[in-house]
């Protein structure tokens, strides 16, 4: 269980609304239990809350996860007709356009902030995605 | 008459339409895309419908799909708010032609209005001053072009006579770059409101925006309702608003506001509406009429006592307006803040859920909402989630107390612009009073720089 | 004069005090109990200092902690708000005597009006109209007492000189129980204010309670604001107030209007303050003056356009009125109600933790709380911890605004009188206007038999 | 069993009524218990919440314990100078006064619900107390 499988594990956690997780691989075992679990739920009825994903910052993603930086609509081509930005499998540059996010009537061009090759596209065009969204896997 | 309305909006001015139709003992019908299935002022309305997906496009701009939603409700007339299809002359027939009541002016009105070149000439037949300028279809041959410029002076603007709110226009310096300048606009024009037309006028460099409020009934009566200073823009956008407008003197007002009222009477003007004017060296000079009600109403109900959407609900049913020009009486200042989901700092659009929500309170301070916590700020619309306006018996009064409530407003788990609201509360420039329209980006490049 | 405004109060109208020395500059410091020590308001003061433990006597009742706070703050003045030491003639003197200025009126005068005889005899000298009865104390013997009583007619009252809010009275319906109850009223008025001394008035059997607002400088102008009725009260605590009072004349409210200015005049009376009276049969019986600010004060607030708060603290600084009577005009009609944390059935109190929390907003809306989600409604003080109050065209818009207000008000985690009021918006007998102080008890028990 | 994988078992947990879930694949088990309470503590910062303890009726106390109805500051005897309400050992009857409660200038009685004996007294004179808070064990 490499370092990278546990913090995936946590990131999972702390993104849901459960109390404790545990997770066995060859052998290795890891039981997580959320902290924030020590507040019980009030007995008297909430206000609507957000759900586990905050628009916030999230914590750092995961390496090669690209991830949103607004809460919006993704949009993988240019415009309707022109070719998608990038498809899976294709070397990108650093600076290269990845996709564009739509909100409030202005769209946010978002740019690879590093050379490598698109692993996987994880959403769809014309998708709502959340602050903190992986949107690609890039290596 | 009426006594269901479908309200074709969405966010508070939806909310605020459905308090005026509550308060004259109207049903309501809300319709609402499915983005905003949530929104807790659907809950107040008497009936709630959902005309289609997120995008405006299948949504709160589907003609057919709010028809239907009347029809199926019983909902005898359409309030369209502002923005989507409030100006739309083509959807105010369809309405009218469905037999139902189309809460604002008619949609020849709305056709007149929206052709820029047609409304100058309204205008000026009713003696509302406008930019100079001729207010006829350009003619064809450049000599006579030129000559047109010549005579208004150069520096000149070229705008679209489909165009407004800022879009479609090109300003020229100098005579070599004229012929150029009307062709582009001529395109640009065609493409973006599918109107070729353009007309040249006057450009003014540092006017202010001042504007005045009308309402008349299908009577023949009309009234002015003061004025507004909403100079303060970024982008074309209104951030900040505020009535009256300051250090104009109250007779030339009143001279203006006259010939608005004269102007609404002789084109058979009825609902609210507002005269856009811009105002330099000053003179008044008219620039277009917006034909619906405004985001920025509220100032102008705070001076003068009256609710503007309940009149406009009124003369829509018939009613003769109760109200004469002797008892608009403009008392003190009122200021509006435009409060949107977005960075303080770069203006990127920040939609997200509400986690935090404490508002101002005690005298004379009013909050035109439909956020709250737990709301979430939808990245489909418009980035404006509040209005904060306030009274004051002088402006200094105002500013005082805009100070107070926007220190008290809290709002949390989205970036907000409070922090330029309060930034410009304590701009000197702002503070003196009538700043012109370029103030407000003028003093945000010279904070990025310091 | 002053700069530094120590806050003596706690709960909604601290911070409305706060809000209205902020709108004039001023400093604040606050001073708060144990058990207020989370208040949000707290936040928004220059200052904040912690007085003593929950129990009232031991703080907000704590003149040695408050004079000392204002001292180690450095505050000059000294606003009371309501309740507490609001109408303390020693504290008010001990405040004079520490060189400060008490935001209030003189010391004497607290005095002279907290004692009801003596505030009787001043009213008459000013020709302010009387409930019938002597403005003497009492003579010893019976008979002399006897032909009181019968030259006033029975049923006639038996107070104590030294009680008021509807504490210490005895109401005598023939002359053979006059003289025990006489008796039983001065041994409970020893024990309770201190002072054994009675009267005796006509007892009006269906009053209404109307009250005079009065402001009044330290340079002898004195100005009436206009009527409340706040006759809606249950034992004693009003529950529902107006402005003006439906269905009275305005020449006759001027007229006692005048007279309460004259009052004011003619005792040296600096500040705000109230003239409470009854009134029955077309006519005004002055009863009590509150010498102090009121919670129902927005009310006119709305009605009149000023900052009664704002103007209190401008003659305690020693400035003469910018006003003048021809000023004050009451536009339209204003309506209070009080939000408890109490059974609206039962009127248990309900102290706790407040989860939900939306306010009702737009046009004519005013909230007045320093409540919110996730504040604690104390049990160690009143159970209000809002006024919501709206303002309208005439009272049937104002009727109506507050229905929807009220709709609109969402509190959860605390049982509230929410649904109290919303029924007495409905009641046909308060819609109507004019009800008498027995309307609401009398409602209440033919809602607990039906 | 990658990121996504864990994220779609957890949705399809919380979007069931089950209260626990273990997965095996590969050598690999994943186990996710739901939390017991529904709105776990969330990642975003919130607007200050009440303790655990609710002001709303709390569940039925455990039998014996006589708890106060409303938050409010106890008094075990009905003036200062006056004797206790009731003492430790004491019989008591069914309506009998235990205690004052006050609450906004009100003073609230608690009566005894049953028959029985004061086997402690759970709080001092002058306390403050939450609503459900225990303030008698009567055996």
């Amino acid at each position: 269980m490499d370092r990278i499988t546990i913090k995936a594990l946590i990131d999972a956690l702390e993104a849901s609304d459960l109390a404790e997780l545990e997770y066995s691989q060859d052998g290795a075992t890891l039981r997580l239990v959320k902290a924030g679990c020590a507040i019980a739920a009030p007995a008297v009825a909430l206000p609507p809350r957000p759900p586990a994903l905050p628009d916030a910052p999230p914590p750092a993603a995961p390496p090669g996860e690209f991830c949103s930086p607004l809460y919006g609509v993704v949009h993988l081509r240019p415009s309707p007709n022109a070719p998608p930005f990038v498809q899976p499998g294709q070397a990108i540059r650093a600076g290269q356009s990845l996709c564009t996010v739509e909100a409030m009537k202005a769209f946010t061009e978002l740019r690879a902030e590093t050379d490598g090759v698109v692993q996987a596209i994880l959403v769809e065009s014309g998708q709502e995605v959340e602050s903190g969204q992986p949107l690609f896997r890039i290596v | 008459m009426f006594d269901t309305v479908l309200i074709a909006n969405r966010g508070e001015i939806a909310l605020r339409i459905q308090r005026a139709c509550r308060g004259l003992g109207l049903r309501t019908v809300a319709v609402y895309s499915e983005a905003d299935a949530d929104a807790p002022y659907l809950q107040a309305a008497d009936q709630a419908l959902c005309i289609g997906p997120p995008a405006p496009g299948q949504s709160y701009l589907n003609q057919a799909a709010i028809l239907f939603a009347a029809k199926i409700s019983g909902a005898q007339a359409i309030h369209p708010g502002y923005g989507f299809l409030s100006e739309n002359a083509g959807f105010a027939a369809r309405v009218e032609a469905a037999g139902l009541v189309f809460v604002g002016p008619s949609a020849e009105c709305i056709r007149t209005m929206g052709d820029k070149v047609a409304a100058k000439r309204a205008m000026r037949t009713a003696g509302v001053p406008c930019v100079p300028g001729p207010d006829q279809a350009l003619p064809s041959g450049p000599a006579a072009i030129h000559a047109i410029a010549d005579a208004i002076g150069y520096p000149v603007i070229v705008k679209a006579a489909g165009g407004g709110g800022g879009r479609g226009m090109r300003v020229v310096h100098e005579p070599a770059t004229l012929i150029d300048a009307l062709a582009v606009t001529r395109e640009e024009a065609r493409r973006a409101f599918g109107n070729a037309e353009v007309y040249i006028e006057k450009f003014l460099s540092h006017p202010r925006h001042v504007e005045i409020q009308v309402l008349a009934d299908s009577h023949g009566n009309a009234l002015w309702l003061g004025s507004r200073d909403c100079s303060l823009q970024r982008r074309n956008q209104k951030v900040v608003e505020e009535a009256p407008a300051p250090g104009i003197p109250v007779a030339q007002v009143a001279a203006v506001g006259e010939r608005c009222a004269e102007a609404c009477r002789q084109i058979g003007y009825c609902g609210v509406g507002t005269f856009e004017f811009l105002y330099e060296n000053d003179a008044f000079y008219f620039i277009e009429m917006n034909t619906r009600l405004q985001v920025e109403h509220p100032v102008t109900e705070m001076t003068t006592g009256i609710d503007i959407v309940q009149q406009q609900l009124r003369v829509a049913r018939g009613e003769r307006l109760s109200l004469h020009q002797a008892d608009i009486v403009c008392t003190g200042h009122a200021i509006e803040c435009r409060l949107n989901a977005e960075d303080p700092r770069s203006f990127a659009p920040a939609p997200g859920w509400i986690t935090d929500w404490v508002l101002p309170g005690g005298f004379s301070v009013r909050v035109d909402s439909h956020a709250g916590a737990g709301y979430r700020v939808s990245p489909y619309y418009d980035s404006m989630f509040a209005k904060l306006i306030v009274h004051g018996a002088t402006r200094a009064d105002a500013l005082d107390r805009m100070r107070l409530a926007l220190a008290e407003m809290q709002v949390g788990g989205i970036a907000t612009n409070l922090a330029l609201h309060r930034e410009i509360m304590d701009d000197s420039g702002f503070t003196a009073g009538g700043v012109d329209i370029h103030h407000l980006e003028r003093w945000l490049a010279a904070r990025a720089v310091a």
